[in-house]
């Protein structure tokens, strides 16, 4: 394994051992929520399914559409709060 | 007598040299361990903050990766949903 | 102070006066680096870190732990240089 990923493997196993990891997803979908991500991706959605009808969109369809979308609506400042969040919390509990 | 204070002075100069020359010696060498010592150790450690801050990253970018991976699909699968019971409640 | 210790002083004098001992100083440190000792001793230092664990390490352990084997590295003609330098001076010079 190379140390790259023996140290991702550490800070991972770090946040996963004392329940940070799901907390940090918490609070990626409050931010998701409160920014208006969640709003404008299902509007999104819903103009995907218009144009190309409902019955010719499955799950997998909709969902390969909307994802490069999906990913590019999450602004930077909350990309940088969560990995602010990450730092802080490495600094206080881990010695990698 | 000329002679005999020549010989000790060649004596003296040969002892001397070599005294000089393993004090320069570990002079140069002691220096040079610990300015080696210390600048690797912080090379070290830069390495390492690096390797840190990097990593951090790239967990922060699969964790949002992940999230968003999840969410996308049930949002999805919610508005298909809502959408065809819509549908339906619409044909009857 | 005995006949001996006078003239070393004199002589130390003397080459401090006349830059000569930080020459050699000069001519070790290039002769150094030229024979590749410097290169194994970053080397053997990395060893050491990487062996020990960076979080382990001091200075000061690192500089215990190297100073023999750089000690032990020194090739012989590089010291012969420095002596043969030296008696040149020393002959160069004989008033002192």
């Amino acid at each position: 394994m190379s140390k790259d990923s023996q140290m991702r493997a550490a800070i991972n196993q770090k946040l996963i051992e004392m329940g940070e990891r799901e907390r940090l997803k918490e609070l990626l979908r409050a931010k998701l929520v409160e920014c208006g991500w969640k709003d404008q991706l299902k509007a999104h959605c819903k103009d995907v399914i218009k144009e190309k009808g409902l019955e010719h969109v499955t799950v997998e369809d909709l969902v390969t559409e909307v994802t490069p979308k999906g990913r590019a609506l999450v602004p930077d400042s909350v990309k940088k709060e969560l990995l602010q969040r990450i730092r802080a919390f490495l600094a206080q509990h881990a010695t990698l | 007598e000329e002679a005999r204070r020549r010989q000790e002075h060649q004596t003296f100069l040969i002892q001397f040299s070599f005294s000089l020359c393993t004090e320069i010696i570990h002079e140069v060498l002691d220096e040079t361990i610990k300015e080696t010592a210390t600048s690797e150790i912080q090379q070290a450690v830069n390495e390492k903050a690096d390797r840190v801050a990097k990593c951090t990253e790239q967990v922060c970018s699969s964790l949002v990766e992940e999230t968003l991976n999840a969410d996308i699909t049930l949002l999805v699968e919610h508005i298909l949903e809502a959408e065809l019971q819509r549908i339906h409640k619409y044909i009857k």
